[in-house]
């Protein structure tokens, strides 16, 4: 996939630019597209409830440009599909973190637990690294972005997990002991994201992977529009609504485009390598 | 954060529109299909009218094969052919095409179910007048049934309006979306309540509607 | 030949091995076209299922069935359409449509046939106002009595007026004086209009007046068949005699003889009234029509001849296929010698039951015995109040139809 | 007062407004215990639904229904249950079970009453063997014929022996051998278990045979109602005697009467049997169960004493609540005067109807007349040869029953 | 990436085994009350046996009411009652939980659907024998809508599959899941499609023993 013939006009022809998002109804899309509009670009927003379907629809040209991933998952996708989608920009990374209702430090977590974690690929992988990182778990081979809650070494862990729905996760704080709840989630779920208990580190090189991106198409990384739309993200008034909508915990981060496919060619690489 | 209803008014109010235009065209065209393959799986059965052991089973196994498929799995097995067909996999046309032909296929077997217990002496009777099968189907069979089938197409109805929750999952949208993603998704009881709410009027509108019909067709 | 309706050999077998039913059994039977054809026999003897072979809603399992020179069983739906649209039927459990109205229901085959709307309209109207239901137009199936559906059965089978009619207890469900006018209007359209009738029946209503020809069915098998009187006149086989002499009721049943008895002590016989029984010889009168030999008057003549009087005491003399036939039970008073010969001269001309006197019964039954064949024992269906009433042990009744 | 079913006033609207249906219209009437009621009247007059309201399955609308001394339109379901379960009940469209065998359906009331499971079996043997059935026994009613089905309906209805069977067009669907066991058996558990039978009936063999009382009913009312014998032999309201006269079939209608006449050119009278009718007065001869007067020795009694010959030519005489009834249509040859004084004779004790001679008939038509009311003109039933045969116009059959 | 089948090989039994467990105790659970929603509903309709106007209506709103919410969000909604019985709210417990009762709903509606044509005449032969009306709807009722019922379950076992499917939204297992977490979501179309096959055959299989009862149950 990913040829770019079937892609419709970029925007001047007064076709509208359309994007993928996860979660269109966040207030900072709004305020982008509000500022889009101002410099003549005509965005539609396309709003996907599921991860699965904003990449083949990107691929096959029904979408512009789509930003709901980070690069873990986009190089997932790339692998398993065989595509060459490509980071065009960044926007953010949000840490994943722990949360309970019932403990209230890490410590404070007793033996034989149960942890509700997403149950999406990546976020369900890196969910388990949060935990081991956390000296909660154990992950046969050290784990790495892959890993599944089947890795977990039993003997050596002190807790179990429960993969639920990335939204779910905070519901299920009523009945479990703690969840690694999505950055989405938290303040929607009326948590404040200082009583996280434990949560992974933004700023190390370990979390590069999670690197929220824009994609496109291969070969469309230098389109004007698109590279305008990058930047208008990291206006202070949509970065600001991002990061009320994160609880304050997205770290924004604006690697350049190469980059970024740069982080993307060695996880898909390493997953090549796994495969 | 919670956007107020000046916002969210008009998507809801949009939501309303896109799940109507999504469900009518879905039980017309889904609706009609399922009729047909109902029919067809009843008639062709041993001892019917149109007893057809090939078409029975051939019928009987793709009707089984399409519906247990989780939907959104669905949605993207076909999505080469919605492609071919719709010229796109996302939006409410996509899910519309999706929706329909699954439809079909649980249509099918309501229908198939509702005919079942048909007097056959009814058929009989048309038989001996000298009625085409064709026609004996379309003004007796169909007729005889009715009271159970209105039943069954109401309840297809409010199952069509379930399935449309799952549009998002290709860029559609609709109440049941509408609640996901602005009220589920987001701890935002309010706005879950107030288009469940909206959603359930509209089932219990056509349920109403259903049952007097269904009465209506009777005749006891 | 003008039959229009030939069985040959054909067989009909439901379900397979040891539960098998042979509801027809190799039947071989010719209907003319033209003729009212009635079919008796007792119940589960296979009637409905032979002349559901006719328009093929069963297919004989064996055996020919052919139908205006097309033998049904092998023609393909379509082409079965086309016999199907001359040939009305009246089925016995009625098989309306219950989500049409009674004119809906009758309108029908109008509708089938391709009539126009206006057409329709005119004809259902009539057809409602014969069977007197203009009324109930616009009722549902569900709100008439069984009679009223029946009479919707009825209009709906002769709406299209079709040339061959085949009437499955057509008239069970109705009163008498409608049955008449029912039974009058198939009489018409079968004189008018040529229009065959196969008629089921257990009616002797039914046979007696509209009936042709008659076919008696037993398991399966025709067993007796022929011209209405003859075969009421002079059944042949055990079967036929037991249902003609129950059918008709022209002669005392065990019970009913006992109180006849009771009534009358004197010697009582019983005297089949027959057209072409002629008593004697110069005493039979001869019209165009037929005979009236062996009716009433001959018995009186005879009385008066022996110089025995007599009381008629029971029977009946009613007209099958339009000629006299029945019995009279006769108490007779006078000298013994006198009655003998009397009995004797009457038996030279026709069928004579001597019931015996109330003291010394020559035998208890008359019921099932029909054409001066020996008395025979009762089978049973008169009361005996010395039973265990709701234990039916000793009375059952017999399984006369029902094939294997 | 010894009536186990009494309606008061009892009233059944179906539907409202314009097409409402007084079904049952202010019925009174008291059926006593062990006795056997019939219930007659046109296709549509209530009958049905009258009987319905004695188990209430349809609630009177107005009026009471008082059975074995409760009136069951005020009960409440868990009452009527106990009512209901000494009333046996046999439907005019059978109500079989499509998912039990016969076996099972006949078994279901025992179940219900909680009969033990092996005394079940006993009981559903013996019924099964009753009705015929027996190798039936695990059949599905799908399978079976119309008399097959509705002998099921049958052994179901008196499975627990109830003191009350309410039976709508019971044998309807049975040849007449079998019609005679079944009735045999209804009498039975009337005279020694004393058994209250409610018959609807439009066979006349039935009434006949087992009625003590009937009523008559037309448009949802009962018009006339009492002794069988007496409602048969003098029907007072008008279609009580069209009603009786269609039933008995005893006399000639007016086709038989122009092929009669064809064969018998003289004088032709109807003559009425009825006991009771006593011609003269020496000449009656009574005994224990009622006078023989009016039966045939009278009629050829007053031919000998008027040297009037006489030829028996139609008509029949049987018994009505075992009371003989009926009437004989005899040809008369002899003198004018004689016959006028045979007829004048005749009529001082009995009815006479007299249909003149060939060519010049007194009137066309006497199946209408009963009881020496004046001739009036045929209601139309025969044949009319002249009229369009599918047309109907002229020869609707009459709605006799239905109410407005 | 893709793991091999020695890896999923043993999840995807285990998922067979957390369907059929699932399944097995959501279409007994709500199979049942389903059955006793739907005989109310029937029975409680104006002029039938148990006709109760409140009842009736009461039921009927509330089966529409539940039935039409997205089934995730429904599963949420019940949330706490779940926690009050199950004492959790995730894993496949709780999902049997809201399916039971959403299964409850469904089926009521099938229920009355199949016994509307039921032939009001042998209900009355059943009342004139003084049965009691409980006995009626479960010797007489039922049974003489047993063919069209079996198709219902049948109908009904296949769409309880289907909801199964989500049950991952809230930790629970099965086959559904198995194919979206491990096929779909990771676009493994091997493991989807092999997933998918496993469903289908379990619903073939049930499908074809419906029809057999179904067949059985009819008696023509
Ligand atoms: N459920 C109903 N709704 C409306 N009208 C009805 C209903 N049941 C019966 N009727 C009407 O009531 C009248 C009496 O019906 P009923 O069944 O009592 O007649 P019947 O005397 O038994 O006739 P038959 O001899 O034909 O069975 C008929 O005109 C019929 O159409
Ligand atoms: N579909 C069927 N399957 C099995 N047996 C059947 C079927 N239809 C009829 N039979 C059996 O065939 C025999 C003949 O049935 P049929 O209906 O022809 O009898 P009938 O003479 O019309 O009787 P009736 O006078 O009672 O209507 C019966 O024993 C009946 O049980
Ligand atoms: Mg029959
Ligand atoms: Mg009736």
């Amino acid at each position: 996939g990913g040829d770019g013939d079937t892609a419709v006009a970029s925007g001047e022809s007064g076709d509208p630019i359309k994007i993928g998002v996860v979660g269109a109804s966040e207030d900072y899309w709004k305020i982008f597209t509000d500022l889009a509009a101002e410099e003549g670009i005509d965005v539609e927003l396309v709003n996907f409830t599921d991860y699965t379907q904003p990449n083949p629809a990107l691929s096959q040209g029904q979408l512009d440009l789509n930003q709901f991933q980070h690069l873990q998952y986009l190089a997932a996708y790339n692998v398993a599909n065989d595509d060459d989608l490509t980071p065009i920009g960044a926007t953010a990374i949000y840490p994943l973190a722990l949360y309970s209702k019932e403990h209230a430090s890490l410590e404070d977590i007793p033996e034989g637990a149960e942890i509700a974690i997403p149950n999406d690929e990546t976020n369900q992988a890196r969910a388990l690294l949060v935990l081991q990182d956390a000296g909660l778990l154990t992950l046969e081979n050290g784990g790495d972005s892959t890993s599944l809650p089947s890795d977990i070494v039993a003997e050596e862990s002190k807790v179990t997990v429960t993969p639920v729905a990335a939204e779910q996760t905070a519901v299920a704080l009523n009945s479990v002991d703690a969840s690694i709840i999505n950055n989405d989630f938290v303040a929607d779920a009326g948590l404040e994201p200082e009583d996280a208990l434990y949560q992974d580190q933004a700023d190390s090189p370990a979390a590069r992977p999670y690197i929220n991106v824009w994609v496109a198409r291969s070969g469309e990384e230098d389109n004007e529009t698109f590279q305008r739309l990058v930047e208008l993200y990291h206006t202070a008034e949509v970065e600001e609504a991002s990061s009320q909508a994160s609880g304050g915990t997205a770290v924004f981060t604006d690697n350049p485009a190469d980059e970024l496919q740069g982080i993307l060619d060695e996880i898909e690489g390493n997953l090549a390598a796994q495969g | 954060m919670n956007r107020d209803w000046s916002t969210l008014g008009p998507i809801l109010l949009e939501s309303v529109r896109e799940t109507l235009y999504m469900v009518s065209i879905t039980i017309g065209v889904g609706g009609f299909l399922g009729l047909v393959f109902g029919v067809l799986l009843y008639a062709t059965r041993k001892g019917n009218l149109l007893q057809n052991a090939v078409v029975f089973t051939v019928l009987n196994v793709a009707v089984n094969i399409v519906r247990p498929i989780p939907f959104i799995i669905f949605i993207t097995a076909v999505g080469p052919l919605t492609l071919a067909t719709i010229g796109t996999t996302i939006g409410n046309n996509a899910v519309i095409f999706a929706m329909s032909i699954m439809a079909a296929f649980v249509t099918a077997r309501i229908v198939e179910q509702n005919l079942v217990a048909t007097d056959p002496g009814v058929i009989e009777a048309a038989r001996a007048m000298g009625a085409s099968r064709l026609r004996i189907i379309v003004t007796v069979l169909i007729p005889e049934a009715l009271a159970p089938l209105i039943l069954g197409y109401t309840f297809l109805l409010i199952g069509i309006i379930d399935m449309s929750a799952l549009a998002g999952y290709v860029g559609g949208g609709g109440l049941g979306n509408f609640a996901i993603v602005y009220g589920y998704q987001r701890f935002n009881w309010e706005v879950t309540f107030v288009t469940v709410l909206v959603i359930i009027a509209i089932v219990q509108l056509a349920q109403l509607l259903g049952n007097w019909f269904a009465r209506k067709a009777l005749h006891r | 030949m003008t039959s229009v309706i030939s069985f040959r050999d054909a067989t009909k077998v439901f379900g397979g091995g040891p539960d098998a039913v042979r509801a027809v059994d190799s039947v071989t039977l010719d209907i003319a076209r033209g003729e009212i054809f009635g079919v008796i026999g007792y119940s589960g003897a296979g009637k409905s299922t032979l002349v559901r072979l006719i328009n093929a809603l069963e297919t004989a399992t064996s055996g020919q069935v052919i139908v205006d020179g097309q033998d049904v069983t092998t023609l393909r739906e379509a082409e079965l359409r086309k016999v199907r649209a001359g040939i009305g039927m009246i089925f016995q459990q009625f098989n309306l449509m219950n989500s049409r109205t009674v004119a809906g229901n009758v309108g029908y085959p109008l509708k089938v046939a391709g009539w126009s709307k206006q057409d329709r309209r005119r004809r259902v109207g009539e057809l409602l106002e014969f069977v007197g239901l203009t009324d109930k137009a616009r009722s549902y199936p569900a709100k008439l009595s069984g009679g009223q559906k029946q009479r919707v059965g009825i209009a709906r089978a002769l709406a299209t007026s079709p040339s061959i009619l085949l009437a499955d207890e057509a008239t069970s469900a109705l009163d008498p004086d409608t049955t008449q006018d029912v039974l009058a209007l198939l009489r018409r359209v079968n004189r008018e209009l040529g229009v065959t009738i196969v008629v089921i029946t257990h009616e002797m209503d039914v046979v007696r007046s509209i009936a042709h020809r008659v076919a008696v069915m037993e398991h399966g098998k025709v067993i007796e068949h022929g011209r209405a009187y003859d075969v009421f006149a002079a059944p042949r086989e055990r079967a036929t005699q037991r249902f003609v002499a129950s059918t008709l009721q022209d002669r005392p049943s065990p019970d009913v003889l006992d109180r006849l008895r009771h009534r009358h002590p004197g010697r009582m016989i019983t005297v089949t009234v027959r057209e072409g029984d002629g008593y004697g010889t110069g005493d039979s009168r001869v019209d165009g029509v037929g005979g009236s030999g062996g009716s009433g008057v001959d018995v009186l003549a005879a009385l008066r001849r022996h110089g025995v009087d007599g009381t008629i005491v029971f029977g009946g003399i009613t007209e099958i296929d339009e000629r006299p036939f029945g019995s009279l039970t006769v108490e007779l008073t006078g000298d013994d010698a006198a009655i003998d010969a009397l009995i004797a001269d009457l038996r030279r001309a026709t069928d004579v039951h001597d019931l015996g006197i109330g003291d010394a019964p020559s035998d208890r039954t008359t019921a099932d015995v029909v054409g001066g064949s020996p008395p025979e024992a009762s089978t049973g269906e008169g009361d005996e109040p010395d039973a265990d009433p709701y234990g039916f042990a000793m009375d059952a009744i017999r399984r006369h139809g029902g094939p294997r």
